[in-house]
């Protein structure tokens, strides 16, 4: 998942979208006095700290590269808050750790988008494959320095 | 071939006709044609479709293809009339001018831009700064690959003959000249004849038509096959029908390295080696430097060098004698070359060494001479009156513009039902069915794709990336749209060598024919003149229509 | 009139004889290296082979080929080689992958299913030469020789071992390939 | 950390007029440093376009990581994985890196890339090679000689050379 | 020719040092020795089993298959008892003797037990091993006073296990208030209301003088101002310390941990240390220490586990952080706030809604934080103490949600 920083406005439309089914909001983008925009929000990291700190192993890196907790298991002693470096991690009712998973559930074999992607106003949110968003931007890059040249 | 060392050194302009170098031996020209360039030589390429080396160029001509021989009649013309030829070249040694002179005053500037769609001020500022200017021609084979392919190499040698621009450094006009493998180097003779042993005469097999040998063939007719050092279905002609030739074969041994199309038919696939793992000796056909080629590493796996397998079948069928059990590849070498060829310069450590001028020189026919049977630049071909006369009209002495047979001209009424003609570029990360299957140039290349204009794409409602059936009366492929300017209107690109149970293979939607004169029958003769029986096959010759699949 | 100035014989072959390397002696002039640098590391490699590469195109790159530990490390142009000055191409580069792949026929194999299935089974090479040999034996009494033939191009370009098959062939009488694609 | 503006010692030249897009340097970088298929450390991106006479011309361009002077990836990096090593080249610490893509997201040229262990790796710029005074693997194995690597001093010299060599041979 | 590794201890450091020797030397040899017998489980997480929280099944990170890889051997319930370090061996409590080539050190914390009067008694008990936590959930349930001797996160987790409804716990704590070597005075008064809103007692300043064993099968513990408090169960919490006494005359540096160098090898070559028994340089103080902290351990373990097979890896410097949760009511500590000389303090204390929001800056870096309520940002807030970046408007970071743009990494 990607903010592009430029063009969001911490509009909240992307956290409201997330808490619609009745579950804690998985994201939360603020505007800080200094004008920054601060997105709290889940990257699905390929070595996630917080599942390495996690003591009973409740979020772990599922197969399909997102990352998955497992409130049964979770203590809610908040380890995994601590070490994330973007506070992704949010805590039900019950304070077991519920993150994001990507609609996981909803939208598996759609191509529809995660809720918070498609509230998005601005389309400042886009969920990437890192691989895939590599090659974007490098064509992009290429297309930039696009100058139509004559010996 | 004039040497690359050579012609960029003294070259003012150089024409690309038909030849994508940056697909095929991107290594000698475009290097060499680079440094050129930056000493102020100047590119023209001459390429219906829009290529690396052709983007590189000061002038990129595109014509319809199969139309070469139009483009180069209507620039000798240009030439001619505005008195640029080299007249005392042209008195001393060429012979037959005047006939060339009278079919080229056909092809006015006009003419050439209504066959060949390449804007008659383009054609005559080309024609004039290549004969004002020290010229070099390097031919390809694209304009090579029609059944008119024979006549559009004649007529650009005559282009270049017309202006002087032979056998001097940095003009000249290279083609495939064959190089030294077949100038005397090796006297493949003596070894595949040896001394003592009765070998009568067998028939021979054109290559370009072996599919319907194997179909047409009578007594005996072909029960046989090992096939290794090439794909016979992948890269035939008309898969289809040698498919069904190969079914009623007694058997088909494949020597290969992947299993492919070709292992797929065969009864006995056996294991071959890669050339790092086995002794060769392999001069270019473009310049004089070689190399031998000495084992690196073992044979992988149970693959067994080629010259161990067929000396030891020579020993189980009973010739012994001939394949002495203890030859090594060094030796086996040292009966092909000649008893003076510096072994030790020429192998690891040392290496490469140039080969004598006898062989292959420089700069080619300097001296003015030309092995031909007035000993001049034949405008009107001598060699091939005889065969003119049995096929008329296909065949003429003298360069003529010749619609391809399976084109838009050439017949029309199939070019109803199949309006889009399919040029087969040879791709560069791969040499034809080689490589596609390594991980590195598969991701590189990605899904077999091929080009479509995008005008042709939107009559079909095509977009990019879709996936679209190319298909003809012969067979059918399955590739993705790349909808692009790079091909001309009506014109289609699909790389060859992709292979069949991959999908997008083009060889199989092919006619079998063999381009230029007719004489091979159905691919068994008697005789072969190398030079007159049929060179290349005609892979562009191809009509075919495309639609959503 | 051409306003191209020509040179004459004499000019050509000392033009010849001054740009154009000496015939018949070996142009190397580095000695090979016996270390090379991989994955960001130097690594002493067992030898150096200069050989060529056959692949059909019409350069034929003089080529470096690093062994280490028996397998193909890694391959790069040979500086000496006139033509291609140290470099090669993208396929080139990639050979140490194509040797040493996985996907290489290791072993002779039978045809057991039906022609185009592409099940076989796994044979040693005496029990291959022994059944070529008998089809072959068959095939010459019940068709005759000439209706062998070999089927060869250019997937590995080099001469050699063309000579020698081509000696068996005639030897045996079969049918000769000609032409060119 | 103060905001870094040394210049990188050493930089990567791309001769656009003579790269033809071959991929060489790909299969070069791969096989140099045993790249798995998949992440590509340096690219060649082709783009087709019009030149100033309207005719149909591809470009290429083979992009790396260009170990910029002032790298956002560096500033972007949560787990400081990235830092400015030797030759000022961006060094990638691959033990810390998390994988959370920070780094791909901040850079324009899309240099950072994700393989099977969606651990971040990226074209170290030779280091190896480069202290011992040799060329890139991409540089030396470039059919067309269409990178040259060297610092900044070096480059521009080089480039202004073959501009004057070309002017002058022009005249001659 | 195969390593052969041995880790001694299952804990967080343990674990993640075999799974990185596994990823990153397929063909090693491991040993994992743990000192208590089973499966290997969490400690953090033994007082949510205790007062019922947590299934049993759950305590375990990692199912007894996952042990079960190629070239693992296992010796549960075998403690290392002592080191040779010329000849590279292990002799384990049951005399086996095990070579290694690389050895590492994890055996964690042991709970400090202090000699009282009546310390033996069976009403009194540690909560350290899953043995203890057995016990102490089989006798919690008939308990309705329960007296915790300590103060510090283990004396918290206890009383966090056992304050369920209608139970009282006891505090005696030394000190004047709750975690005084992680909290400071205002955040501790906090925590300390939402722990006696639920029927926990503080008893401040004081210590336990003498236990009696008292009427029935009840005791009565006396403290130092001679009160006695009657309780059904006593449990001693009075911190850890490096389990490395069965090392006393193996010839490896030590102070109040193995001391290590940044690749967390010891003096002794090829002998690493990681977790509890690591003496390491802290990431804001420099000085060195053992943080004793999970987060710690298990980054440890794994840079160990990786310079085992043959990485120079450097470990990041230890960065002290903790949580500390009851209920609804967390508390985080970063680095360390409680150092306050040349510092410059900014903190915001909000009574009704009991937020308390405390950084601490040192020449404008962050060095220190402490956030209590309400923990926003921490994680952030933890990645820019690692960086060391310079804050210039620290006082919005003070303020809930929004985080000002003020952070310049």
């Amino acid at each position: 998942m990607h903010l592009d920083r430029l063009h969001c406005d911490a509009c909240g439309e992307c956290t409201a979208a997330c808490a619609t089914a009745g579950r804690t909001a998985r994201i939360r983008v603020d505007r800080g006095a200094g004008g920054g925009i601060a997105a709290f929000f889940c990257r699905h990291c390929g070595r996630p700290l917080c599942a390495q700190v996690c003591p009973t192993a409740s979020l772990a890196l599922g197969a399909t590269g997102t990352v998955v907790a497992r409130p049964q298991r979770c203590l809610g002693c908040r380890m995994c808050l601590v070490a994330c470096p973007n506070d992704a991690v949010f805590f039900d009712g019950a304070g077991k750790s519920d993150k994001c998973d990507l609609c996981f559930g909803s939208l598996r074999g759609t191509d529809r988008q995660p809720a918070c992607v498609a509230a998005c106003t601005r389309g400042a949110l886009r969920l990437v494959g890192l691989r895939h968003e590599s090659a974007i931007r490098r064509g992009a890059a290429a297309a930039a320095r696009q100058v139509a040249f004559r010996r | 071939m004039q040497a690359a060392e050579v012609w960029s050194r003294h070259t003012e302009l150089v024409i690309m006709w038909g030849c994508n170098a940056t697909g095929a031996g991107i290594h000698q020209d475009v290097c060499y044609l680079f440094e050129a360039m930056e000493r102020g030589a100047r590119l023209i390429v001459v390429d219906p479709i829009v290529t690396a080396i052709a983007s590189k160029a000061d002038v990129h001509l595109r014509p319809r293809p199969s139309t070469d021989a139009a483009l180069a009649l209507g620039m000798i013309n240009h030439i001619v009339s505005l008195g640029l030829e080299d007249r005392d070249f042209i008195d001393r040694y060429t012979y037959g001018y005047e006939e060339l002179q009278a079919e080229a005053r056909k092809w006015t500037l006009e003419r050439t831009e209504q066959v060949t769609g390449v804007p008659a001020a383009l054609v005559a500022q080309v024609a004039e700064d290549y004969a004002t200017h020290r010229s070099m021609i390097e031919c390809g084979y694209g304009h090579q690959r029609y059944t008119n392919g024979h006549q559009a190499q004649q007529a650009i040698a005559a282009l270049a003959a017309v202006c002087g621009h032979l056998g001097q450094p940095g003009a000249h006009c290279n083609y495939m000249e064959v190089g030294a493998g077949y100038a005397g180097l090796l006297n493949s003779g003596k070894v595949q004849n040896p001394a003592g042993a009765q070998i009568k005469k067998s028939r021979l097999i054109n290559i370009s038509l072996f599919g319907q040998a194997m179909r047409e063939a009578v007594d005996p007719p072909i029960k046989g096959v090992i096939k290794w050092r090439g794909t016979m279905i992948t890269q035939h002609q008309d898969a289809r029908r040698v498919i069904e030739a190969v079914k009623k074969l007694d058997f088909l041994v494949s020597i290969d390295q992947f299993p492919y199309d070709d292992t797929d038919y065969s009864d006995l696939v056996l294991p071959a080696c890669t050339m790092y793992e086995q002794w060769g000796v392999h001069p270019s056909y473009r310049h004089q430097y070689l190399q031998l080629q000495v084992p690196v590493v073992d044979p992988q796996y149970e693959s067994m060098p080629d010259i161990d397998f067929w000396a030891e079948l020579g020993r189980r069928m009973g010739y012994g004698e001939y394949f002495p059990k203890d030859y090594t590849g060094l030796d086996w070498l040292k009966e092909l070359l000649p008893p003076d060829f510096p072994f030790e310069q020429a192998m690891h450590p040392n290496g490469p060494i140039r080969l004598p001028e006898r062989f292959c020189h420089p700069i080619p026919n300097w001296d003015g001479k030309y092995n031909t049977p007035t000993g001049k630049i034949e405008l009107h071909a001598t060699a091939y009156d005889e065969r003119a006369k049995r096929f008329p009209g296909e065949w003429d002495p003298v360069a003529r513009y010749v619609p391809s047979a399976e084109s838009a001209e050439g017949d029309p009424e199939l070019a109803r039902r199949y309006p889009l003609l399919l040029i087969s570029q040879h791709p560069g990360t791969r040499t034809h069915d080689q490589f596609l299957n390594l991980p590195y140039i598969k991701e590189i290349e990605g899904p077999p794709k091929a080009m479509l204009h995008p005008d042709d794409a939107a009559a079909r409602g095509i977009q990019e990336g879709d996936r679209i059936r190319i298909y003809n009366d012969r067979a059918e492929s399955f590739v993705l749209a790349h909808v692009t300017r790079k091909v001309l209107p009506a014109t289609m690109e699909l790389d060859s060598g992709n292979w069949i149970r991959e999908g997008g293979n083009v060889n199989q939607l092919i006619h079998q024919r063999v381009a230029g004169p007719r004489d091979v029958g159905h691919g068994v003769m008697e005789e072969y003149d190398f030079q007159l029986d049929g060179h290349t096959t005609p892979f562009f010759n191809l009509l075919v229509e495309v639609e959503k699949a | 009139m051409s306003s191209v100035r020509r040179y004459s014989p004499q000019e050509i072959e000392e033009l010849v004889a001054k740009e154009i390397p000496p015939t018949g002696v070996s142009l190397a002039c580095r000695s090979l290296p016996t270390t090379t640098t991989w994955n960001n590391r130097t690594v002493t490699v067992d030898r150096v082979v200069k050989t060529s590469c056959s692949h059909n195109c019409y350069d034929t790159c003089g080529v470096l080929c690093y062994v280490k530990d028996g397998r193909l490390l890694k391959v790069e142009g040979d500086p000496d080689h006139p033509i291609n000055r140290g470099r090669m191409c993208v396929k080139g580069y990639t050979y140490p992958q194509r040797l040493h792949s996985p996907d290489r026929i290791k072993y002779p194999l039978l045809r057991t299913g039906e022609r185009g299935e592409g099940k076989f089974r796994r044979l040693s090479w005496d029990e291959a030469f022994d059944w070529l040999g008998e089809r072959l034996t068959a095939l010459r009494e019940r068709w005759g020789s000439e209706a062998l033939a070999e089927y060869i191009y250019s997937g590995n370009r080099e001469f050699l071992a063309k000579q020698i098959s081509g000696r068996f062939l005639s030897l045996f009488g079969a049918s000769k390939t000609v032409g060119s694609f | 950390m103060s905001r870094e503006s040394v210049r990188p010692e050493t930089m990567l030249l791309v001769d656009q007029s003579r790269c033809v897009g071959c991929h060489a340097c790909e299969t070069a970088c791969k096989m140099e440093n045993d790249v798995p298929p998949g992440p590509r450390w340096i690219e060649v991106v082709e783009h087709e376009t019009l030149d100033t006479a309207g005719n149909v011309v591809l470009t290429f361009l083979p992009l790396n990581c260009r170990h910029c002077g002032d790298a956002p990836c560096i500033r972007a990096c949560p787990t400081l994985a990235l830092t400015r090593g030797e030759l000022g080249l961006v060094n990638l610490a691959v033990e810390r890196c998390i994988g959370c893509g920070e780094c791909l997201f901040a850079c324009p040229f899309g240099a950072p890339q994700f393989g099977e262990d969606r651990i971040m790796q990226k074209c170290h710029g030779c280091l190896e090679r480069r202290s011992q005074g040799l060329p890139t693997a991409c540089e030396q194995l470039c059919p067309t000689q269409a990178l040259k690597s060297g610092t900044p001093r070096e480059l521009s010299h080089h480039a202004r050379g073959a501009r004057a060599a070309a002017v002058a041979s022009r005249q001659g | 020719m195969t390593m052969r590794h041995v880790i001694l201890g299952a804990g967080p450091a343990g674990l993640a040092a075999l799974a990185s020797i596994r990823r990153n030397d397929a063909g090693a040899r491991i040993t994992l020795v743990s000192g208590e017998p089973g499966l290997p489980y969490s400690r953090m997480a033994l007082p949510y089993y205790v007062n019922g929280d947590l299934p049993s099944r759950h305590l375990y990170p990692h199912p007894a298959l996952w042990y079960r890889q190629p070239g693992v051997e296992l010796r549960w319930g075998e403690p290392g008892e002592a080191l040779d370090v010329e000849r590279r061996e292990v002799t384990l409590a049951g005399g086996e003797r095990l070579p290694f080539d690389r050895l590492l050190v994890a055996t964690g914390s042991r709970a400090q037990l202090r000699e009282a009067p009546g310390i033996h008694l069976p009403q009194v008990q540690l909560l350290w091993t899953l043995g203890d936590a057995r016990r102490l959930r089989r006798r919690a349930n008939g308990a309705s006073e329960v007296v915790i001797w300590g103060a510090g996160m283990i004396a918290f987790m206890t009383a966090k296990a056992l304050l369920t409804a209608g139970r009282r716990v006891h505090f005696i704590c030394r000190a004047e208030y709750l975690l005084r070597r992680s909290l400071d005075q205002e955040a501790a008064f906090l925590l300390e209301g939402a722990l006696e809103q639920a029927g926990a007692v503080l008893h401040r300043g004081l210590n336990l003088a003498e236990i009696r064993s008292g009427p029935g099968r009840r005791c009565r513990v006396l403290l130092t101002d001679g009160s006695e408090l009657p309780a059904d169960l006593v449990v001693v919490a009075l911190g850890v310390a490096p389990n490395l006494d069965w090392l006393d005359d193996a010839p490896v540096q030590r102070r109040q941990g193995l001391l290590v160098n940044e690749r967390l090898e010891t003096s002794a070559a090829g002998i690493f240390a990681a977790g509890d028994v690591a003496e390491v340089r802290d990431c804001v103080t420099g000085e060195s220490g053992v943080p004793a902290l999970w987060s710690v351990a298990t980054d440890q373990g794994r840079v160990a586990g990786l310079n085992m097979t043959g990485a120079t890896l450097v470990c990041d410097p230890a960065l002290r952080s903790n949580t500390m949760v009851f209920h609804d009511y967390v508390v985080a500590t970063l680095g360390c706030p409680l150092v306050r000389e040349n510092t410059r303090v900014y903190r915001r204390l909000d009574r009704e809604r009991r937020v308390y929001r405390c950084l601490v800056l040192s020449g404008g870096r962050l060095v220190g934080a402490i956030l209590a309520g309400d923990v926003s940002q921490v994680g952030f807030l933890r990645s820019v103490i690692r960086r060391g970046a310079v804050l210039t408007d620290p006082e919005g970071l003070l303020g809930t949600p929004p985080l000002p743009g003020g952070v310049r990494p």
